[in-house]
């Protein structure tokens, strides 16, 4: 048997122009949805093509139109987009420092700071989800990750849902907190922009924004939104208590606040 | 009907005389108090309405006054009727003397209760006719357009804005929708007050007042003559202000209401005392006006596991029953609720789901079951969200549930958009009517997974519906039962607003309510 | 009771500045979805926010992940598109002329044309799918309405799939037909621009392009696709027998073929 | 296992004997012809591959040859066993010789039939053996990494390019698929050929040859062992080079074989005489080295309607199994294909799908049925068509499916891209784990929707058979019976390849493979 000609796959991609990928290395591929405030018919769907078109899309294809019962309709669009991104330029602010498990947290509360580490939360203003601030907080945490009431050496104070910013800082306090951990989890209309921003502005006038860490989370939180607005840090979907306390825990030595 | 499930009506009947002794308890303290909110109901039943010159609902502004004053044991009942003895003015003349400043209630000369009480009574019997004419309306809809067939699809709005809700609930109405719900916006259900007219600014959700309540009523009247549809309309009373928005929901004609002080206790943090209470009068308010209640245990599997917990829920079902059954409610009305939560993850989950949600109907046969989908395992892969939708409606028209609200594929993401609700509804269309008859034609194995499962958590529920008799419910919430969340007796928003009644203190509804005269 | 403030719903649509609505008029919602040729982390989310916002999306946010075991990841993306489409300039090249149903059509063979109309049609080149081209030609139509073969007045000729484009002509020629109607649903790798183009190439050769109408179908083809390849024209999803009889029966009165 | 159905196995019988006489029937007439493609399969098979200078494959250039020369009814076997008799040259030698143009067989002086059998036979030996070893080598992944959970997650690849398939073919497995079939490129299955080493250009997908296969067999054998699964791998064999292509899957390790004479008349316009001799030497084949062939079944669904013409799918079934049988396919390697293609506007159709699915299963108990998606009625909407999938794949685990090819939620719009392969199996994996034991719970009411319809169904299907008995297959075929199409029997492709065999024609493998000495 004579051997084939070695035509390898096209698949070796230019991690500095990345685009996507359907079935076809840089073929572009992409899926959109949304709704257009004109009614169903052709020139809705040339309304939609042309969006496309704008957003980069070569060869928009209309899949599927829908009205909606107000003279307003929705489309499914596929099309093959022109831009790339250059991968090996990116950089995420991430929060740093390793992390170290409960255990590892317990010995290094005991090796270098040498006493009780306290921490204060609470969902915050008008939002009532305390699963997120319960699953870092609470003795039993979150898939199989316990929570920082478990934590030797860490006194956590969950204060729960609804809280107003004022009372927060007040109990941190009184607590004399090393942190504050603040849980946002309703975004719409960017009211958790709102409450973040008047939460770094009260500590502030309170004057303690400089001694209590300020730690917040929540689904649509990251590090970097956290910075932005003021905070030490943020985390997002997937973290645990361990996150937490790794990066409090390294940071109050940092600081040299032990 | 025979139990596919083979439940043992034993366990059932136990559970529920369970559970009826916990609501008669409960009703010796509540008909032992009354609140600032009680009150204010009782005000706007008799036509009291408008705000003073700061923008203070005068309900609030004549009981706050009372209460000052060391008057709302009597009930303002009394007050009002006293004033009219008194003064000859009506109920609406004499708020707005209150209101201006000019007239102190409690500082009148004080007739007998008797007097007072046949002095409000034509602005009661007018309220009530009023709430009759709505009663007679919604009938007459649906004797003429009809309705669609259960399950109904039950859809929310939410944009914050009364007027961009009306034109996405009419939306949802022409795509198939039989329920909309108007989804408040966050935190009202902590204001001691109702917000007054229409508004346009609301976060996750729009106002919820009188005004708010006639703009969508009259769009969804509008919408479902068009469709040949009656489109049901819903709103939310659980919380602060429960039994007012319950007489607001009366009196334009809501189909549906949220009402649940279980719900305001654990998610809302409200003191169980005021809301116990506020819950009372709300659904007599309900059960006279041909208002569906929807209780809340489906919140319990958002916080608890929706497999270990599900007799929670059970148990809960049983106690809303028996406290509506106190409020004269009809079993049609009890839009009793529970939820698919099990993590999708659960091999054979689809089959617990099917166990627990066949047991409902089978447990409360005649109750407009209402049925919440999955939320907690939502996530932002709207692809296999939707799919988790799909296997709740399956569920939902195999077990015959009655109130379907739909689930969303953008759950983990944002409140409803536009064309996501169409694909909801869309999803349990297709659904429905490709398996439309299969809880017929399907039967469940003797002895089998599925039976089992039933049995086992309708037995966990009399266990524990056994334990709160003995414990009492309060110290039982007290004691974190209900859905892993702990509420002191003496904590939450809202305590301050209760009081003990004194001997002539009456509330001139509640009689006729529950009189039923429809 | 006060009749309130008449504040009414913002939804006052601009029709020369359409934006996607989410839940709002003008928040701009898009939903998409794509693949990176990238390992799953917080750089690949980060390269799919670069690249939404590349296509004119704020605030994107990358609501799911997912590795697809070859070092490429999939997203979901929402975000708030920031283009517009003037929806008040928007031409659409449709079939021109009205809808005749059949029995319109008869009776304007009858009065306008006076003897037999031929059309030939097939699903041309490796295409095997014949539901489209049958559900306009054959008698029993599709989705209630009537194929060709049921008009009277109307010889159509369905050659089946898999046809050469070659053989197609010949018949054409052969039957003296007034249209050739092709049908082609495969479009990968662009197979039908092809084989549609080389279609016109060989009517031209066989000097038949200027005798016969020229009319192409399928779920991927558009009227203003067929005019570009140089047909006369084209039908997409949701064309039946009497779009095509009406244009076919109006153009021959109009081109004096009668 | 006590039939859910209530199927009588009367009627079962009696339908399954009519589709035994039919298969008998059709068997004397393969008996009595050859074709160039199963003669091109035995020189295959004798180990002669290779393309001559102008890039024909040597098997046509010798079949060619042979024809061309008045000699293809007697067979190559005889005429290259005479040519080792009588140059003393291998197979491959002496089909390079003819290559060439060096040497021409009909020529060479010719020995008796006995003779050449005797001088092939070592060649076939060799040959049998290189199948079983890889037949032994699958039963040794089997043994060692095993396998996943039936129903299997059959997923297809179609880049058109090997290498890209390869790719994306591993990224499936490790997403969770347990077979992968590589789509041919559009109109392979027209070629009286097979083309020749790795390609990376294919339209709709990637041409099936021997290299393309062993790319692929290395590939999957190395992901399978990565992730602890063997992977299975699926080809195409319909089509003018049926009998071929299987050799080549024999050779190969393929386990899994789309395989159908009936689908290549239907839908492929191949000549019926022609494509029903291959299909038994490639049947024989693929009995013998353990591949499971899929039957097209479901294809009907896509042009005739799936409610009104259901039992012409179980018609062709019961014929395809009874092909099987004279080929002596084993029933675990019987991949009889049916498909879930009814209007999902349908009222109750998905309790039709279930009773349909059902119904093949209790009919077939040890086939390995391959089930077909929804793809007719898929659009557009690619979110409707990810629900539509998941009702299929839970038709699927509810009714013991055996190779689930998935349903993409993009089937109306491409051949499938990275993610939505990782959707389906995701959206498969989801209801499979969730709705595990659906089937053993649950039971269908007596004489209820779906009892009846599978009865109904059943019966039409007898029906049609008896009818067919007595008309013949091919004038059955004729007069369009199934998926509405009708063909001619001296229509289509590849007629001028049929030949009668003579009085010393001999098939050295055919005798050798049935004695089935794995
Ligand atoms: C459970 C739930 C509820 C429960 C809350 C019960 C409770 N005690 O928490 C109930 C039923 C009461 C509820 C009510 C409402 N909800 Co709600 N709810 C949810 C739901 C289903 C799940 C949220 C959840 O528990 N996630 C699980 C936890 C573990 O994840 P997490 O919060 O992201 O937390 C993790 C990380 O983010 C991080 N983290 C979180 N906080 C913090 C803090 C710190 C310091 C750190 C370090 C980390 C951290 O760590 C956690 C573990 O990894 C979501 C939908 C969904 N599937 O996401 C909607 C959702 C959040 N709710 C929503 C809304 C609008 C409401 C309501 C306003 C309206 C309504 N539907 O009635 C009400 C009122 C609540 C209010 N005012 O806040 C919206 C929010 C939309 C938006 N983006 O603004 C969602 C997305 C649903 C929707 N599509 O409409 N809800
Ligand atoms: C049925 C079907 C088949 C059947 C075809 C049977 C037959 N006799 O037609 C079979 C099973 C044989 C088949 C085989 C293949 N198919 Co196929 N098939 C489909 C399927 C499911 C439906 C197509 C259909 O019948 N639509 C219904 C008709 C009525 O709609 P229509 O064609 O759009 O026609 C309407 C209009 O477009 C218009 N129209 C069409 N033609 C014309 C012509 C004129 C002149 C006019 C005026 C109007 C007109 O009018 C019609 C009525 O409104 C689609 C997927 C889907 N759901 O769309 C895949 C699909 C078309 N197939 C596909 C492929 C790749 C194949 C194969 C190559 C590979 C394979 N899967 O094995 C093979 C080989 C076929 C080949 N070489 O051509 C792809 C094409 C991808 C692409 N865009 O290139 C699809 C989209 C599936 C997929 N996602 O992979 N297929
Ligand atoms: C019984 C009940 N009441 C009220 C609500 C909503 O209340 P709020 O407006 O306080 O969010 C819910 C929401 O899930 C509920 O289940
Ligand atoms: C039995 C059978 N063979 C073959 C095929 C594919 O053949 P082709 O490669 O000719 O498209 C199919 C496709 O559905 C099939 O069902």
């Amino acid at each position: 048997m004579m051997s084939h000609q070695n035509t390898t796959a096209t698949s070796q991609v230019d991690i500095t122009r990345v685009k996507p990928y359907g079935d076809t290395l840089n073929d572009g591929m992409v899926q959109m949805s949304f709704t257009l405030p004109v009614p169903a018919g052709e020139e809705a769907a040339e309304a939609a093509r042309i969006l496309a078109k704008k957003m980069g899309l070569d060869e928009p294809s209309v899949v599927y139109q829908r009205d909606l019962g107000i003279g307003y309709s929705y489309f499914i669009v596929y099309g093959k987009c022109q831009h790339t991104v250059d991968y090996s330029s990116i950089k995420v602010t991430k929060v740093e420092g390793d992390v170290m498990d409960r255990l590892e947290c317990e010995k290094f509360i005991e090796e270098n700071i040498k006493r009780t580490v306290t921490m204060v939360g609470a969902s915050t203003g008008t939002d009532a989800h305390t699963v997120g601030i319960d699953a870092i907080m609470n003795m039993k945490g979150f898939n199989g990750h316990f929570g920082l009431e478990r934590y030797q050496g860490i006194n956590a104070i969950n204060m729960g849902s609804q809280v107003p910013n004022e009372e927060l800082i007040a109990r941190a306090i009184e607590e004399k907190a090393d942190a504050i951990l603040v849980s946002q989890t309703v975004t719409q209309k960017d009211v958790h922009i709102a409450n973040l921003t008047n939460m770094v502005e009260l500590c502030e006038a309170e004057g303690v924004r400089d001694k209590i860490l300020l730690l917040c989370g929540g689904p649509r939180i990251s590090h970097e939104l956290a910075q932005e607005l003021g905070f030490d840090a943020g985390f997002g979907t997937d973290s645990y208590a361990e996150n937490v306390a790794s990066y409090v825990l390294t940071e109050l030595v940092e600081r040299k606040r032990v | 009907m025979t139990s596919k499930l083979n439940l043992d009506p034993k366990v059932i009947d136990s559970a529920r005389s369970s559970a009826k002794r916990i609501a008669e308890s409960m009703q010796e303290f509540i008909d032992r108090h009354t609140t600032v909110s009680t009150e204010r109901t009782i005000l706007r039943l008799l036509g009291i309405d408008g705000v003073d010159d700061v923008d203070r609902p005068l309900p609030n502004v004549i009981v706050d006054a009372i209460k000052e004053a060391g008057g709302l044991p009597r009930g303002v009942a009394y007050w009002i009727g006293n004033a009219i003895v008194q003064t000859g003015k009506s109920p609406q003349d004499i708020a707005e003397a209150v209101g201006r400043g000019e007239l102190d209630l409690t500082k009148l000369e004080q007739g007998s209760a008797e007097d007072a009480a046949k002095a409000v009574e034509p602005y009661v019997d007018e309220s009530l006719g009023i709430i009759r004419a709505q009663t007679a309306k919604r009938n007459e809809y649906l004797a003429t357009i009809g309705e669609g067939r259960r399950p109904y699809l039950y859809v929310i709005v939410a944009t914050g804005n009364i007027y961009e809700d009306v034109i996405q609930a009419q939306a949802a109405a022409r795509q198939g929708a039989d329920i909309i719900a108007v989804i408040r916006t966050t935190a009202q259900s902590l204001l001691d007050y109702v917000p007054y007219g229409a508004t346009t600014e609301g976060f996750g959700g729009t106002y919820a007042t009188q005004e708010n309540f006639r703009i969508m009523r009259k769009a969804l009247d509008e919408v479902g003559e068009e469709v040949g549809r009656y489109i049901r309309l819903c709103n939310y009373s659980s919380g602060l202000c429960m039994a007012e928005i319950a007489a607001m929901g009366a009196l334009e004609r809501l189909d549906v209401m949220l009402n649940d002080a279980l719900y305001g206790i654990l998610f809302r943090d409200i003191n169980m005392q005021r809301t116990i209470v506020d819950q009372y009068f709300s659904r007599v308010i309900i059960g006279y006006c041909g208002i569906i209640f929807n209780s809340g245990e489906d919140n319990y599997l958002t916080t608890d596991d929706a497999v270990e917990a599900a007799h929670t829920v059970l148990a809960s079902q049983l106690m809303n029953e028996q406290f509506a059954v106190l409020a004269n409610i009809p079993e049609e009305q009890m839009g009793l609720g529970h939820a698919f939560e099990i993590d999708p993850e659960t091999e054979n989950g689809f089959l617990l789901e099917l166990s627990q949600a066949q047991m409902a109907k089978e447990i409360f046969p005649n109750a407009s079951l209402k049925y919440m989908p999955p939320t907690k395992f939502m996530t932002g892969n709207i692809f296999r969200g939707h799919i988790q939708d799909a296997l709740f409606n399956l569920v939902a028209v195999w077990t015959g549930q009655s109130l379907q609200l739909l689930g969303m594929l953008t759950e983990a993401l944002h409140t409803p958009h536009l064309h996501d609700r169409m694909l909801s509804i869309e999803n349990a269309k297709y659904i429905f009517n490709n398996a439309r008859d299969i809880g017929e034609e399907v039967e469940f194995k003797k002895d089998g997974m599925i039976q089992k499962r039933a049995q086992k958590v309708l037995k966990d529920a009399e266990e524990l519906l056994a334990q709160i008799e003995k414990d009492g419910l309060f110290p039982t919430i007290e004691a974190g039962k209900f859905a892993a969340v702990k509420r002191p007796f003496n904590g939450g928003k809202g305590l301050d607003g209760v009081c003990k009644r004194d001997e002539l203190y009456f509330n001139p509804f509640i009689g006729k309510m529950l009189g039923g005269a429809k």
